[in-house]
Order: structure tokens, then C-alpha cells, then sequence
């Protein structure tokens, strides 16, 4: 029997089959003239200086991160979201509880300026330091 | 549907197959239709016409738009990662079109009854995080990388508020399934969940003007994870040239569309679903006041249709409206606003619904 | 041996199992280390699903398997926040190289 | 052989082929990007167990969450100039043939072993029971994870904020 | 604190005034002209492509002095007594054979300065420009009324008559009465 | 405010060996000559005294004066050896309200001016241009390139009188 | 090999179908790459404001050469510029095309006799489809000079190589 | 031991949407953090002075045109007031009136360009269209006047090149009732916008003295909190004659000399050449609008520099004639040129986004940074 899932299971594959499809029709159909400056990385028609593989800014990783925290928390609350009701108060304050820690960690990244990208206030442009003979 | 069509042809596959061939078709016509009026509403609100020139008022105009791209060639430069680099736009298609599985178009329409489908639907777009990670870190081009890296950080930053809201749903209404959330909203817009769903009293009334604060952060927090303006630095057009399709070219950049104009098709399904009652018609069934029972589900389809359309026309309202925010900017609504907004919104109506 | 049963599951997770201990042992990266440990993780995750399905234990097996990937995910937390750290102090996230705690 | 073995064998191939490859690889981003579809398998098997809840949160945390971050420490921990990100091996060897013997090993044991193969009925849907659990069993482990989780962020939120000082 | 909920508001009412102006220009009528079914009529004055009236033009040279961009190319040939080249329309006579008139369209600025010293007006900016081409070379506008062939005869007459008025500088007697007979045919 | 008058006495009092001439022939304005080696130390004067406050340059204008010897070479274009290049300062004082034109002038052959580019910053690009364009070297300059043309222009300075365009550049005709 | 690259020897009726289909899928849609250089791109971009509105024609411009068809050189080219154009050109997917905006994109325009940096038409770096004379062109002229393209489009054939 | 992230080298142009032509910006970046900016120009240099050293006094026009060809009008205004002050001559009342309701309408077309640029940089399309629906109404009236759109080689040394349209007078009339509501719609959809105000204020500040020491001009100078304008400090043609106000950055929103300010800066501008014209169009004199001058233009042997306020800033030209019917040296102070060296100095610091944003309210035009 196809449960429920395995329907789910047939959207999938619809959707990779169809993608495959249409780029084989789109192969079919299309031109294929290679030029060697075709094939060139695009950068604004300039030459791409160095590799865009560089490391990246800290920031996404710490959102990341705390983004895994609160979507972990979150999916510990779905279940308690469909039951808590039967339990009354009680079943409220579990979560209440756990929310509560939930939002003393928000809080507290809040404080330490996690929060904050990296949003720099530059100093604006001072005369005597534009000035300064450069050696 | 899926019964009526096992009923019918007696094979389980296809009848599935069948069954998810529909609403395939509907986000191919929804993105065909989506993007002209995208195009049409733009243009009119810019003093403009818009497409005119390929069958009435350019109706035809995304058709050619499609047919052009099949003819391109496909270049995939030297530096770029070639087996990622394919792979990217299958994942983010196939993320985006998995959601429509469990998105109930009418009380007979629907892919699958899984009971968790909310849930399924937050999990899954995950997948297009990855696609888009893929997409932005094979192409070996500054400005794809530069736009997947926002891409991922603002989609999975906003998925929390999107995630509250849906839990303070879940809370209220004691079901993860999409169809059964659609079916308690029945018979009147009154019952909608924005008016506080289908239970009377008191609570109702206090719970409306959270409410209203929920279906506000989802459909912000929505907009954010489909990359619509104001949110929609990961391919902001004057920076980034193109964000993280920027080296994809013809049918493969075709399927990024294809699926942006899906999701924000899903991500208004879902709103209207959790707020405005689903498929439910605000005003009772014409097919139930004549008798004929067999024109409900089509008067279902129409009403989930036209206020999915609703919601995107939003979208593209604002779209059209706002400049867009700088990615420090992005990153202080989500977690500055939304989430606190949310985070109280979700404990006020727990409160309100153990009452 | 046709018919899917509780020893395949068993067996799928064993082989999983293996290649992440494989992983950790060939791999200098700690990244990759940690990606191991993700994988043996995975497998621990089947077999206590798989038990809660054929055995008695009714939805334990489950429950704990979500703690195992709440877990999971804080161990990804922290170890990746350390790794960085090292990464910080030596510029090297080699696992073997780096063999002493302060510079 | 029905559906149901098909759909497994399906799933079990994608997870091992992929974790094969996710410990093979030699490009480390390559090698996050395996992990991927090995997630989505193992996924895929939790559903054929009839776990679901488990099994979308394993999507949700793993292929939402975890892998991003991998891919965020990844993309911050090498020195990637140039085309493929490289990461150093050592003893493969010797490695292998310990790992194949130790896999030999317990697939033996678990296949020779007698278990009670009898499924035992599984709900549709387990999230309520799930809920439920947590609600009274497991009441005490859920706020301590709660506080666990509050312990992590404000632990990798400082350790990784070090530099900042 | 108070900052942040000004923040909220701020953010949300503008957006809700700016998307209010947008809602209203959804349903304000069009301003567009859609070109090639409704073509404006552009003003007199408008500059597009040049014009040459040959009949008017007597050969003086000036419009090509004036432009700064040298995109017209005049050639001409004095008329050997007793051709009549006619009269321009405001009543000059006309005294050259204009063999070449070219004016590459391509480099033209359109800045009006060859119109002005024209002292017969014939040369002028018309309201055509619909003129795109497939090919370059089709942008040199030859309107020298003449064809080639023509304008050799007129060379060579011309020619001619000067190497006559050497002779007959050389020569001070007037002879050969048949030639210039020849000629004037 | 001062008229150029008052500004060629003060810097006259200042710099009694260096300031060369004011020149008042030009109709429209008058122009104060001075020593191109000297020009950084008069222009931090200039901007720094109380009475003066030229706190903005307007424009620094390389000129080719072609007023060398003109020889033709084989190819029948002009050549010319010897003569100067000038450069014009003009300044103009926000506070005060009054303005001034500096000149220098440098050999041809070898032509190399002081830079201003630590008094006015204005003067970095200009200078810049006057290199690209008249091969004017500016000492001092922190990064002295072309300009406006490529950086990789062998085909010498196009402003100047004598300048002849190269042929081909990069394997693209240049003339029409 | 794409269809596109492949000739036919003789015509029949469907390929002269599918001929029209994919000749008026290419001419409905021509994307430009957003793209100035000079004065006329103002006057391109006074094409795609209110009043002109290249989006009636299913223009509209995209950033990145890869998802572009037509190519509006609109302005002067220098030489400093030209190998960049060129490249940019040659990053676009076939099959692509080339409006030459303007006097200056034509043959260097004004400055096509003193003009030591200036490129003296485009043609002399990548093959020019249609040449729209103006300086610059009139919004309409460029329209009609689009329009020109699309006739040019509409008459290629898989019969004969596409240009 | 600070986490060192490898800096990248991103260019942004030449061809890129937001660089206003062909600028090329040379960004080191760390993260999305700029270190530094170079900005590469030269990609439009279409050698204007080897031109105008080849061509007689009046032929340089239509090359002057092409200068800013935003603000086209202006340019030729520029330069013909050079040159008639270098042959010391007088232009009559008219002509005077005309070319500053001509000037003044250029100045709006050019800051609607200005404007709307600068906030489809930020993402915000609708109001580029509007703005550019509006400019076209200036359009027209030029067209009407001298025949072209952009390009009009309308001021001529000495006079104009036509007198104006009948219609003119009422037509401008028109155009102000028209314009000025939509400057008030522009404020609420974009201008007080609030995420418009957050991109904008407080970035890219340019302090007063910086700005001088720079070179900065026109709106760039002003949104520091100068008020200088060559219309007052060295009053051209009539300007004296007209009473308007010199709008300068308040720092309304954020800290003085932010982009918001010489954003703001522009929209009030342009109300006051609004006034400008109202004050103007009214008292237009009868007369010739070609005063008699010698068919052959040749100035006197000596140097000119004259200057007018462009949109962009202080144009000026400087002239040196030997006495021939072709100027000898014309050197262009080009606004752009000088306040885009600022660039480099004031993206310090700021995220790559903010690049766009400062850029933006620089409002460049590359012809003449190039020339």
C-alpha cells in the first residue's frame, strides 16, 4: 500500500524526473559553441582576481549557530504544542519553562551582541589623517 | 483524489503519480501566470503596460520567455564545480516542489495526508538552503558565493520566527496537518484563524489582535525566506549582480525561477492556510446551497487559488514598493524584532488558549 | 533475507557505523572528524529506531533518538565553535598536528 | 520483494553510497555535500520504521541546521585558494582493513543473532505520543535539555566569539 | 525601548503610506506610448536624420566647414560657361556641379550646426528616425543628384576648359572655334 | 578677500628667492609664476595662512605650451624638442571667497613637478591626469599611474602637440 | 549538439513550424544585458521608463551576461572598454545578439577622427546585428532598430546557420 | 589572535548596475567588510580636450554637450560663458532669462536622474520610473525648443541657437503644476521611507573639512553643510537677480554629510529651481536672442576659467587661447571627477552594500569623469 509518505516520496522523484527532463530538452535544443572566454568565470567582464573560495566572515557562522540552537528547541516544543493542552496548566508550564530558557538564551545573546552583524560605524574621513604624507 | 484515481485506474503508482502530476501542472501554470503578472503589476504600478506585444496583453509573454531559455546554451564555466554545480538547481526545484505534498489545494486535492505536515513543510525547505549553498559555492563566481552565503544566513535566521508563529498556531489549533487546520476554519471568514478560529467566546476576542500580529510576521518572515523584497539581498540586483544564480544560464536559471515563483506560492498557501482559512470560501458554498456536492471541491480550488494569488499580489505590492535592507539591517528585524515580537505573540496565546 | 526485517536495518547501521569510525581515523581535518562522528551517530539513531519499531519498548526508542539528535546537534555546536578556535590559535584544523594546548 | 523492500533497499543504498563517499572524498565541501543525501536516507529509513516526526526532524535539524554549519566551519576553517579544497589523509591502510574487519565483525554478529523480528504496532503518527512522553516520562530530561541547549548557545556563542575581546 | 517600538512603527507606517502611493498609480492610466502602433508627432524643430535638397544646393561648401564631426563630403565642379545650372528657390545662381554630396549618418552628431550657414537653406534635419540598418556602408547617404558617369563627363569638361585656358593663356589667340562648339554641347 | 595683487606681495614677503613673476597679460586673470620645485611648500602656505585660506583647489590643468623647436619628422607629423609644460593651479579660498591662479612651468624633456597632493587631496586624480595625458611627473605622488588610459598605453602622452597615434592597440585599429 | 547548431538540408513543413515557434519564442523575449556606456544609455534607459517601456516587447534587462540574449552597446567604446565588451559578449549563451545604439557604438561617432582612445565602431571587436543611427537615438529609434532585430529573427532559419 | 579572514578582491563594473556606467570599483573585502576601494576610471575617456584643441570655438558645443550629458544645458552654459568672457562680450537681456529657465530645468532633469538612480541602487524601482516619466516632460519642452532630447547645442557664444517655442511659457507652467506633487509623493514613498532612511543615513558621512580639502562641490559639498553654490558666491549670468535659498544636509535623519543628506539635499534643490523658473518664466524680456558677434569667433591671446554650477557641482572650464580660431588648451573641471576621488576615503570601513549607497548619492556621471 502506498502510505502517505511514500506519496510524498512520488512528488520527489516528480520533481527531480521533470528538472532532468526539461534540461534534456533543454540540451537537445540549445547551441554548443565553446569559446574559451565563454567559459570564463563572469566578473563584470574583468579578470577574476584570486579565488572567490575564500574564508568568510564569522558572523554566518555564529547565526548558523545560533539559529541551530532555536530550531532544535523549536522541534522540542511541537510535540509538547499538540499535547500540552491535555495536561492543563501543568502541560503549559513544562513549556513555559522551556520557553523561558529559550528566551533567556535570546536575552542573553541580546546582551553579549551576538545579535548584532557586523555592522561596522566607521569613522568618517578626517582631514589631518588624509593628510598625513604617506611613506 | 488519490482514492477517486485508485478507484479508477486500480495502480497505487499512478494514481500517486496522478495525484502529484496535479499540482506539478499548477505550479508550472502558476509560475507561467505568476511571472506576467508579475511583470503586468509592476509595470502598471509604474505607470507602465507592461508586455504587450505577445498575445493579449502579452499573455503569452513568460511562454516565449520559457521557450527562449530552452533554446540557450548551457555554459558551465571552466572553474566551476561541475557535479555540484548541476546538481544545485534539481535540489532547490525539488525542495520547493516537495512542500506542495502535503499543501491541501481543495478538501479533495491533496498530495498527502501526513499528519505532520507543517512540520514536513519547515523541513523540507531546508533543502533549498543547501541548493543554494551548492548553487553559490560551485559556480567559483565572487558574487555567487558572496549572495549563497547571505542566502543561507537570512533563510535559516528567518525560519525561527516563521517557526513561533506556526508553533503558537500548532498550539492553538492541536494539529500539525494542513488539511485538518483548513477544515476547522470552515463555513465563514469569521472562523478564520486570524479572527481567532472556530471557537466562540471570550478567548476569541482577545486573541484577535495577536492574530493579526502572527499573520504579519509570518507573511514578513515568509517574504524573507523566498527572497522578496524588502529581503532580498542574496540576489540584490545593484550589488550582487545576480546573488547566487549569477553564472547559471538558460534552463538551469530557468528552474531557480521556476522555483522562487513556487515557493512564493507555497509560502502564500501557507500563510492563507494557517490564517485565512485554506480553501475554506469565506462565504459558504455555492455547490452546497444548489445541491450539487460534486462543485465544492472546485469552488475550494478556487478559493485557496484566489487567496494564494492574494497573497502573492502582496508580494509583489511590496515588492515593487520598498528598497531593500543592508544584510546587518536583515539580521536585526529577524532576530531583534520578529523574534521577540513572535516569542511574546507564541506565550500570549498559550495563555490565552489554556483559558 | 528477502524480506526487510529488523537485521537489515541492524546491518545498514553497522556499515554506517563502520565508515564513520573509517572517516575519523583517516581524516586529519577536524571538520571531517566531526562529520565521522555525525554519521556514527546516525547509525546509533537506527538502531534505537529500529529496536523501538521491533521491540517492546514502545515510543522510548524514538524519544531518545530525538534527544540523540538534540544532542547531536549541540556536540555539532560546540565541537564546530572549538574547531574554529583551534583553528584561531594554529590556522590549522589538522587533528594530529596539533598536540599541544597553549602556545 | 514488495514496495516496502524496494523503497529500503532504494534508501540504504543512498545512505551508504553517499556516507561512502562522504569519507572517500577528497574535497572536504564535496564531502559536506554528501552528507546531504546520507541524511536524507537515513531520513528516509526512520520513515520506513514508522517514525516520522523523527524522521522530518532529522531533515529539519540536520540537513537545515548541522550541515549548513558544517559547511559555514568548513568554508571558515581552510585556507581555500585554490580550486579544490583538499584535506589531508593518513593512514587509509591499515584504516580500512581495521574498519572492514570491524564491520565484518558486527554485521556478522547481527546477522547470526535470533531477534525477535516482530514489528510491533506503531501509531501513524507519533508525534502526540511523542508529546505525550515528554509530558510525563520524559518530563525531567526535556527541561534539562531545554537547559542543555541554553548551556550549548552560550558556550559556542562565547568560545566562537573569542576573538572579538 | 522607546526607540524600538518607534522603530516598529516607523517601519510599518511608511511602508503603508509608501504602498498606498503605489496602489494608487496601479490604477492611474498608463503614460506609455506604444511606439509602433501610435507614432507622436515630434515637434518642428526636432533634429534626426539630414536632408539635402540638390535643387537648392549650390555647392558652397559651409555645411561641411561647419561640422565638427567632418561627416559631409562635398565635391564640386565649376560649371563651364554656358551650362545652365538653373536657380536655387530663393533665387541664387547656381554655378557648381555638386559631383559628390555624401553625408555619413553614422558619424553625424545631429547638432545642427551645417544648417545654419546654408545660404540657400537647403540642407536640413527632417523628423525621420526610423532609419536603423543591418549594415554599416548603408549609412553614407549619396545625394549628389548626378551619376558618376555624370559627374566624370563634368570633370573632364571641366578639365577641359582649364587646360584650354592654359593654352589659351600660353596661347593669346583665340582659335579652334569648333571645340568650344563641342563643348557646349 | 584680497585681489591677486595683495596675494603675490604676501607671498612675495614670504618667499622672497622662490615666487618668480606675477603675470597680469592674461585679460581675465592673473596668474602668479612660480618654481615647480616649490610648489608643496607655497601650497601649504597658501592654504595655511590666516589672510589666505586656499583651502580648496579647483582644478590643476597640465598644458603642453608647444613653444619647443617644430621639426617634422619622416612621416611628415610634428615633432617638437625643447620648451616647456606648464601646470596650472587654481585656487579658490571657501572662507574667504577669493581666488588665484598658480602657474609652473617644466622642461619638456624632463618634466617633474612637486606634488600637492598632501595640501589639496583634490590634486591626486588631476595630477594623475596630467601624467597620463602630458607625461608631467609629479614627485611625491604616492601612485603615480595612467589614469584615464589603459595602463598598459605605450604609445605616449596624448595630449601633446606632437602626439601620434599608434596603429594598432591590443589588435584593434585605432585610427578610422 | 543542440538543434540549433545542426543544419537541414531541405525544408520540410515541420521544420519550417518549428522554425516559427522557436524564431518567435527568441524575438518575444530578447533579455538585454543592463548594460551603458555613454549618453545613450540614458536614452536606453528613457526606453525602458514609463513612457517607452521596453518591457511591451519582453525586454527586459538582466545583470549578468549568462541570462542574456541581446547585447545594447549604448554608447562609446574606448579601447580600454572594448576587451571587456568583447568578453562580455562572449560570456553570453548563444544564441545571442548585438544592437549598435548610437553614432559613437556605429563607427566612433564624433570622436571618429580625433579620437586616440576611441574604438571606431563596434563592429570591429563583435559582429553588430542591427545599426541605429542617432546621437543619440530617439527612445523610438531604438525601438525600431528592436524591431529590425526581431524581423531579422524571425526570418533565421535552421536551414541556414544562425548568425 | 584575532580570526584573520582572508581578504577578497571583488570588482564591481565595468559592466555592473549600479556603477552609473562604466566605473569600475576595485573592493578588498573582508568578509562583506571593505578595507579598501579603488576606483579604476577611464573606460569612457573620449579625449574631449584633443577634440576641442582641433575644432573652432563653436564647434566645441556639441562636444560639451557630451560632457555631463545629464545635465548637457549646463555644460554648454559653462562654456559659453568662458567664452564670452574671454572675448568680453555682452549677451542680451533675453538670451540671459533663457539660459537660466534652461539651466534650471536641466538641473531638475538631472537630479531626477540623480534621485532616481540613487534609489534603485537601494532597490527601489517604482520611484526610478516615476522619475524618469517626469524628466521626460522636461524632455519634451527642450525637444520643442532646439529639437533634441539629450544632446542640445542649444547655448551658442553669444546668443542662443533658436528663440523659444510660443508654447514654451505655458508648457513650463504646466510642467511646475505637474511637478510639484510628485516631489511630495517621491518623500512618501521613498525619501521618509524607513528602510530608505536606515540604508542611508549615517553611512558614507563626509566631514565638512574633508570635503573641501577634496574638492567636493554641488550637492556632495552641500550635504556636508556648506552652502556653497556658485550661483551665490560667483554669480554668473543673472542669478543675482533671483531670490532662492541654498538647501544644505541638516543631518535630519543621521549625522550631517550622510548620504541621506546629499540625497535630501537634491530633492530640495530641485524645489528651488522650481523657484528659479517660477521667478523667471514670467519676466522673460523681448529681444534678439543672437547678439551680433563676428562670424569668425577669435578670442584674444590669454586664459580664461570660468565656472557655473552644474548639477553635479562646480563645472569649470579653463581656456587658453593664442589667438587662433581654435582654442589652444580647454581644460574641464569635471564635479563627478573631483568628488568621486572622495570615494575612496569614505567606503572605509562599510559593508558592501553601503559601497552601493555612497555611490549612489555621489551621483556621478561618467562622460565627464572621463571626458
Amino acid at each position: 500500500m502506498l502510505t502517505e509518505f511514500g506519496k510524498i516520496l512520488i512528488f520527489i522523484m516528480l520533481a527531480i524526473v521533470f528538472v532532468v527532463a526539461v534540461f534534456i530538452i533543454s540540451k537537445f535544443l540549445s547551441p554548443n559553441r565553446p569559446t574559451r572566454e565563454k567559459y570564463l568565470t563572469y566578473e563584470c567582464g574583468e579578470n577574476p582576481q584570486g579565488s572567490p573560495w575564500v574564508k568568510f566572515n564569522i558572523r554566518f557562522y555564529v547565526v548558523a549557530l545560533i539559529f541551530l540552537i532555536f530550531d532544535v528547541e523549536i522541534i522540542l516544543l511541537f510535540p509538547w504544542a499538540l499535547t500540552y493542552k491535555e495536561y492543563g496548566v501543568y502541560g503549559f508550564l513544562v513549556g513555559l519553562i522551556f520557553l523561558l530558557v529559550l528566551g533567556l538564551g535570546v536575552v542573553y545573546e541580546w546582551r553579549k551582541g551576538d545579535l548584532e552583524w557586523a555592522r561596522p560605524y566607521p569613522k568618517p574621513p578626517q582631514l589631518d589623517e588624509i593628510l598625513k604624507p604617506k611613506s | 483524489m488519490y482514492q477517486f484515481l485508485y478507484n479508477l485506474i486500480g495502480n497505487e503508482l499512478i494514481a500517486g503519480l496522478l495525484v502529484a502530476v496535479v499540482p506539478l501542472t499548477i505550479i508550472l501554470v502558476f509560475a507561467l501566470f505568476g511571472i506576467w503578472l508579475e511583470r503586468k503589476v509592476s509595470a502598471h504600478m509604474q505607470d507602465r503596460l507592461g508586455p504587450m506585444r505577445t498575445g493579449w496583453h502579452g499573455w503569452l509573454q513568460t511562454v516565449a520567455d520559457l521557450m527562449k531559455m530552452l533554446q540557450k546554451e548551457d555554459i558551465v564555466a571552466t572553474g566551476a564545480d561541475k557535479t555540484l554545480y548541476n546538481i544545485a538547481p534539481i535540489l532547490v526545484f525539488t525542495g520547493s516542489f516537495a512542500a506542495y505534498a502535503v499543501i491541501p489545494f481543495s478538501s479533495k486535492l491533496l498530495g498527502s495526508e501526513v499528519e505532520i505536515g507543517l512540520f514536513y513543510v519547515l523541513a523540507i525547505s531546508s533543502l533549498v538552503v543547501a541548493g543554494i549553498l551548492m548553487a553559490g559555492w560551485s559556480a567559483n563566481n565572487k558574487y555567487s558565493l558572496l549572495g549563497a552565503m547571505r542566502a543561507a544566513a537570512q533563510i535559516i535566521s528567518y525560519e525561527i520566527p516563521t517557526a513561533l508563529i506556526v508553533l503558537s498556531m500548532v498550539m492553538l489549533t492541536g494539529t500539525l496537518s494542513l488539511d485538518k487546520i483548513s477544515q476547522m476554519q470552515t463555513s465563514s471568514f469569521w472562523n478564520w484563524n486570524i479572527f481567532g478560529g472556530a471557537i466562540f467566546g471570550l478567548s476569541k476576542f482577545l486573541l484577535i489582535p495577536f492574530m493579526f500580529v502572527g499573520a504579519m510576521i509570518i507573511f514578513i518572515s515568509t517574504l524573507a525566506e523566498v527572497n522578496r523584497v524588502p529581503f532580498d539581498i542574496p540576489e540584490a540586483e545593484s550589488e550582487l549582480v545576480a546573488g547566487y544564480f549569477t553564472e547559471y544560464c538558460g534552463m538551469k536559471w530557468g528552474m531557480f525561477m521556476l522555483a522562487e515563483y513556487g515557493n512564493m506560492f507555497a509560502v502564500s498557501a501557507i500563510v492563507s492556510i494557517l490564517f485565512f482559512g485554506g480553501y475554506q470560501s469565506p462565504i459558504g458554498y455555492l455547490g452546497n446551497s444548489i445541491g450539487a456536492q460534486w462543485l465544492v471541491p472546485f469552488e475550494q480550488g478556487f478559493w485557496f487559488i484566489a487567496k494564494g494569488l492574494t497573497l502573492v499580489f502582496v508580494q509583489m505590492w511590496l515588492r515593487w514598493t520598498l528598497p531593500r535592507l543592508r544584510v546587518d539591517q536583515l539580521m536585526t528585524v529577524c532576530w531583534k524584532y520578529l523574534i521577540p515580537y513572535a516569542f511574546i505573540n507564541l506565550i500570549i496565546i498559550g495563555i490565552i488558549s489554556i483559558l | 533475507m528477502l524480506h526487510v526485517g529488523l537485521t537489515h536495518f541492524l546491518v545498514v547501521s553497522a556499515i554506517l557505523f563502520s565508515l564513520g569510525i573509517y572517516g575519523i581515523v583517516t581524516r586529519k581535518n577536524a571538520v571531517m572528524v566531526l562529520m565521522g562522528i555525525e554519521l556514527i551517530l546516525n547509525s546509533a539513531n537506527i538502531n534505537f529506531i529500529a529496536f523501538s519499531k521491533y521491540g517492546n519498548f514502545g515510543l522510548s526508542g524514538q524519544v531518545i533518538a530525538l534527544f540523540v539528535i538534540v544532542l547531536a546537534a549541540a556536540e555539532a555546536a560546540i565541537a564546530l565553535a572549538i574547531v574554529l578556535n583551534i583553528y584561531k590559535t594554529f590556522s590549522n584544523v589538522n587533528v594530529d598536528e596539533i598536540d599541544h594546548l597553549k602556545e | 520483494m514488495n514496495f516496502y523492500d524496494i523503497i529500503f533497499y532504494i534508501f540504504a543504498a543512498i545512505t551508504l553510497l553517499s556516507a561512502l563517499f562522504v569519507v572517500t572524498t577528497r574535497n572536504i565541501v564535496h564531502s559536506a555535500f554528501y552528507l546531504l543525501f546520507t541524511f536524507f536516507g537515513v531520513a528516509g529509513i526512520y520513515v520506513l520504521l514508522g517514525a516520522d516526526f523523527i524522521a522530518i526532524s532529522q531533515i529539519l535539524i540536520y540537513v537545515g541546521g548541522i550541515l549548513i554549519l558544517l559547511l559555514f566551519g568548513v568554508m571558515l576553517t581552510n585556507k581555500i585558494t585554490n580550486v579544490e579544497i583538499r584535506t589531508g589523509t593518513v593512514h587509509m591502510l591499515p584504516a580500512a582493513i581495521a574498519s572492514g574487519i570491524f564491520m565484518g565483525a558486527v554485521v556478522a554478529v547481527m546477522v547470526w543473532t535470533e531477534w525477535k523480528s516482530e514489528p510491533s504496532v506503531i501509531p501513524l503518527t507519533t508525534t502526540k505520543d511523542i508529546g505525550h512522553l515528554l509530558l510525563t516520562d520524559y518530563v525531567l530530561i526535556f527541561e534539562l535539555l531545554g537547559i542543555l541547549l541554553l548551556v550549548a548557545l552560550i558556550g559556542a556563542a562565547s568560545i566562537a566569539r573569542r576573538d572579538k575581546e | 525601548m522607546k526607540q524600538y517600538f518607534k522603530n516598529t512603527w516607523d517601519g510599518l507606517f511608511t511602508v503603508f503610506i509608501g504602498m498606498k502611493v503605489t496602489f494608487k498609480h496601479l490604477f492611474t492610466p498608463a503614460v506609455t506610448i506604444q511606439y509602433p502602433d501610435i507614432k507622436v508627432k515630434l515637434p518642428d524643430r526636432v533634429r534626426n536624420r539630414l536632408y539635402v535638397n540638390m535643387d537648392d544646393c549650390i555647392g558652397c561648401d559651409q555645411c561641411s566647414r561647419a561640422c565638427p564631426v567632418s561627416c559631409i563630403e562635398i565635391e564640386t565642379v565649376k560649371s563651364i560657361p554656358g551650362e545652365d545650372l538653373g536657380f536655387t528657390s530663393n533665387g541664387k545662381k547656381k554655378a557648381l556641379w555638386v559631383t559628390k554630396f555624401d553625408i555619413d549618418i553614422a558619424k553625424c552628431c545631429y547638432c545642427q550646426l551645417c544648417v545654419f550657414p546654408c545660404p540657400t537653406e537647403c540642407i536640413y534635419m527632417t523628423d525621420v528616425y526610423e532609419f536603423a540598418e543591418y549594415e554599416r556602408s548603408n549609412f553614407i547617404y549619396k545625394f549628389a543628384t548626378l551619376t558618376n558617369e555624370e559627374a566624370a563627363q563634368k570633370k573632364i569638361n571641366y578639365e577641359k576648359l582649364q587646360a584650354e585656358k592654359a593654352a589659351a593663356a600660353a596661347k593669346p589667340k583665340p582659335e579652334t572655334p569648333a571645340q568650344t562648339e563641342n563643348k557646349s554641347e | 578677500m584680497k585681489n591677486p595683487e595683495e596675494i603675490f606681495k604676501l607671498l612675495k614677503k614670504e618667499f622672497s628667492e622662490i615666487i618668480l613673476d606675477l603675470d597680469k597679460e592674461t585679460p581675465t586673470e592673473s596668474i602668479i609664476l612660480v618654481d615647480p620645485m616649490q610648489i608643496t611648500k607655497i601650497g601649504k602656505f597658501l592654504r595655511e595662512n590666516e589672510e589666505l585660506k586656499f583651502d580648496s583647489l579647483m582644478v590643476l590643468s597640465g598644458v603642453d605650451d608647444a613653444n619647443g623647436t617644430k621639426t617634422k619628422d619622416e612621416d611628415g607629423s610634428d615633432m617638437i624638442s625643447g620648451g616647456t609644460l606648464s601646470v596650472y593651479y587654481h585656487l579658490h579660498s571657501t572662507v574667504l571667497k577669493h581666488k588665484i591662479t598658480l602657474k609652473v612651468s617644466t622642461q619638456r624633456e624632463n618634466p617633474q613637478v612637486e606634488s600637492v597632493y598632501n595640501v589639496w587631496r583634490t590634486s591626486d586624480w588631476h595630477e594623475r591626469e596630467a601624467f597620463d595625458l602630458f607625461g608631467i611627473i609629479f614627485l611625491n605622488h604616492p601612485d603615480l599611474r595612467r589614469i584615464l588610459m589603459p595602463y598598459d598605453w605605450e604609445a605616449g602622452y596624448p595630449l601633446r602637440k606632437d602626439y601620434k597615434n599608434p596603429e594598432f592597440y591590443k589588435g584593434m585599429k585605432v585610427p578610422y | 549538439m543542440g538543434l540549433l547548431d545542426k543544419e537541414f538540408s531541405d525544408g520540410n513543413i515541420v521544420i519550417a513550424k518549428v522554425d516559427d515557434l522557436m524564431n518567435w519564442a527568441r524575438l518575444s523575449s530578447i533579455w538585454q544585458l543592463g548594460f551603458g556606456l555613454a549618453c545613450c544609455a540614458i536614452e536606453m534607459m528613457a526606453t525602458s521608463a514609463s513612457h517607452y517601456d521596453f518591457d511591451r516587447f519582453g525586454v527586459i534587462p538582466r545583470n549578468t551576461p549568462r541570462q542574456a540574449d541581446a547585447i545594447i552597446i549604448s554608447g562609446t567604446v574606448t579601447l580600454k572598454m572594448a576587451t571587456r565588451i568583447k568578453r562580455l559578449y562572449e560570456q553570453m549563451p548563444d544564441p545571442k545578439y548585438i544592437i549598435s545604439m548610437g553614432s559613437c557604438a556605429n563607427c566612433g561617432g564624433p570622436y571618429w577622427e580625433h579620437g586616440y582612445h576611441v574604438l571606431k565602431g563596434i563592429d570591429r571587436v563583435i559582429p553588430v546585428d542591427v545599426y541605429v543611427p542617432g546621437c543619440p537615438p530617439r527612445p523610438e529609434a531604438l525601438l525600431e532598430g528592436l524591431l529590425k532585430l526581431q524581423e531579422k529573427i524571425r526570418n533565421e532559419s535552421l536551414r541556414k546557420k544562425i548568425a | 589572535m584575532a580570526l584573520k579572514t582572508e581578504t577578497m578582491v571583488l570588482n564591481m563594473g565595468p559592466q555592473h548596475p549600479s556603477t552609473h556606467g562604466v566605473l569600475r570599483l576595485e573592493l578588498e573585502i573582508e568578509g562583506e567588510l571593505i578595507l579598501s576601494v579603488k576606483p579604476h576610471i577611464g573606460y569612457l575617456h573620449r579625449c574631449f580636450e584633443k577634440h576641442a584643441e582641433a575644432m573652432t570655438y563653436p564647434q566645441v558645443i556639441p562636444y560639451t554637450d557630451r560632457l555631463d550629458y545629464l545635465a548637457a544645458m549646463g555644460n554648454n552654459f559653462g562654456y559659453v560663458i568662458a567664452v564670452e568672457k574671454l572675448l568680453g562680450i555682452q549677451i542680451p537681456e533675453r538670451v540671459e532669462y533663457i539660459r537660466v529657465i534652461m539651466a534650471e530645468l536641466q538641473r531638475i532633469a538631472s537630479h531626477l536622474v540623480a534621485i532616481a538612480t540613487n534609489g534603485a541602487d537601494i532597490g527601489a524601482l517604482t520611484p526610478f520610473l516615476y522619475l524618469f516619466r517626469d524628466r521626460e516632460y522636461i524632455l519634451t519642452l527642450f525637444e520643442m525648443t532646439c529639437g533634441a532630447r539629450m544632446l542640445y547645442n542649444y547655448m551658442w557664444i553669444g546668443g542662443l541657437s533658436h528663440d523659444i517655442h510660443p508654447d514654451f511659457v505655458r508648457k513650463t507652467k504646466e510642467f511646475i503644476n505637474h511637478f510639484r506633487p510628485t516631489v511630495t509623493e517621491l518623500n512618501n514613498l521613498l525619501t521618509f521611507n524607513k528602510i530608505f532612511i536606515e540604508r542611508t543615513a549615517n553611512v558614507g558621512i563626509l566631514p565638512l573639512d574633508t570635503a573641501i580639502n577634496f574638492g567636493a562641490s554641488g550637492p556632495v559639498l552641500r550635504g556636508s553643510g556648506l552652502p556653497f553654490d556658485v550661483r551665490r558666491e560667483d554669480p554668473y549670468s543673472i542669478y543675482n537677480r533671483f531670490d532662492f535659498e541654498i538647501p544644505t544636509g541638516k543631518g535630519l535623519v543621521g549625522t550631517v554629510g550622510d548620504c541621506w543628506d546629499r540625497y535630501y539635499v537634491r530633492v530640495l534643490e530641485m524645489e528651488q529651481s522650481v523657484r528659479i523658473i517660477e521667478q523667471a518664466i514670467d519676466n522673460i524680456p523681448e529681444g534678439d536672442v543672437q547678439s551680433a558677434i563676428p562670424k569668425r569667433i577669435k578670442p584674444p591671446k590669454g586664459t580664461v576659467y570660468a565656472r557655473v554650477e552644474n548639477p553635479r557641482g562646480e563645472l569649470g572650464y579653463f581656456i587658453i587661447s593664442d589667438g587662433n580660431i581654435n582654442p589652444f588648451r580647454v581644460k574641464v573641471r569635471a564635479p563627478s571627477f573631483v568628488n568621486l576621488e572622495v570615494m575612496g576615503e569614505l567606503c572605509k570601513g562599510h559593508l558592501v552594500a553601503d559601497v552601493i549607497a555612497i555611490l549612489g548619492s555621489l551621483d556621478i556621471v561618467l562622460g565627464e569623469i572621463d571626458r
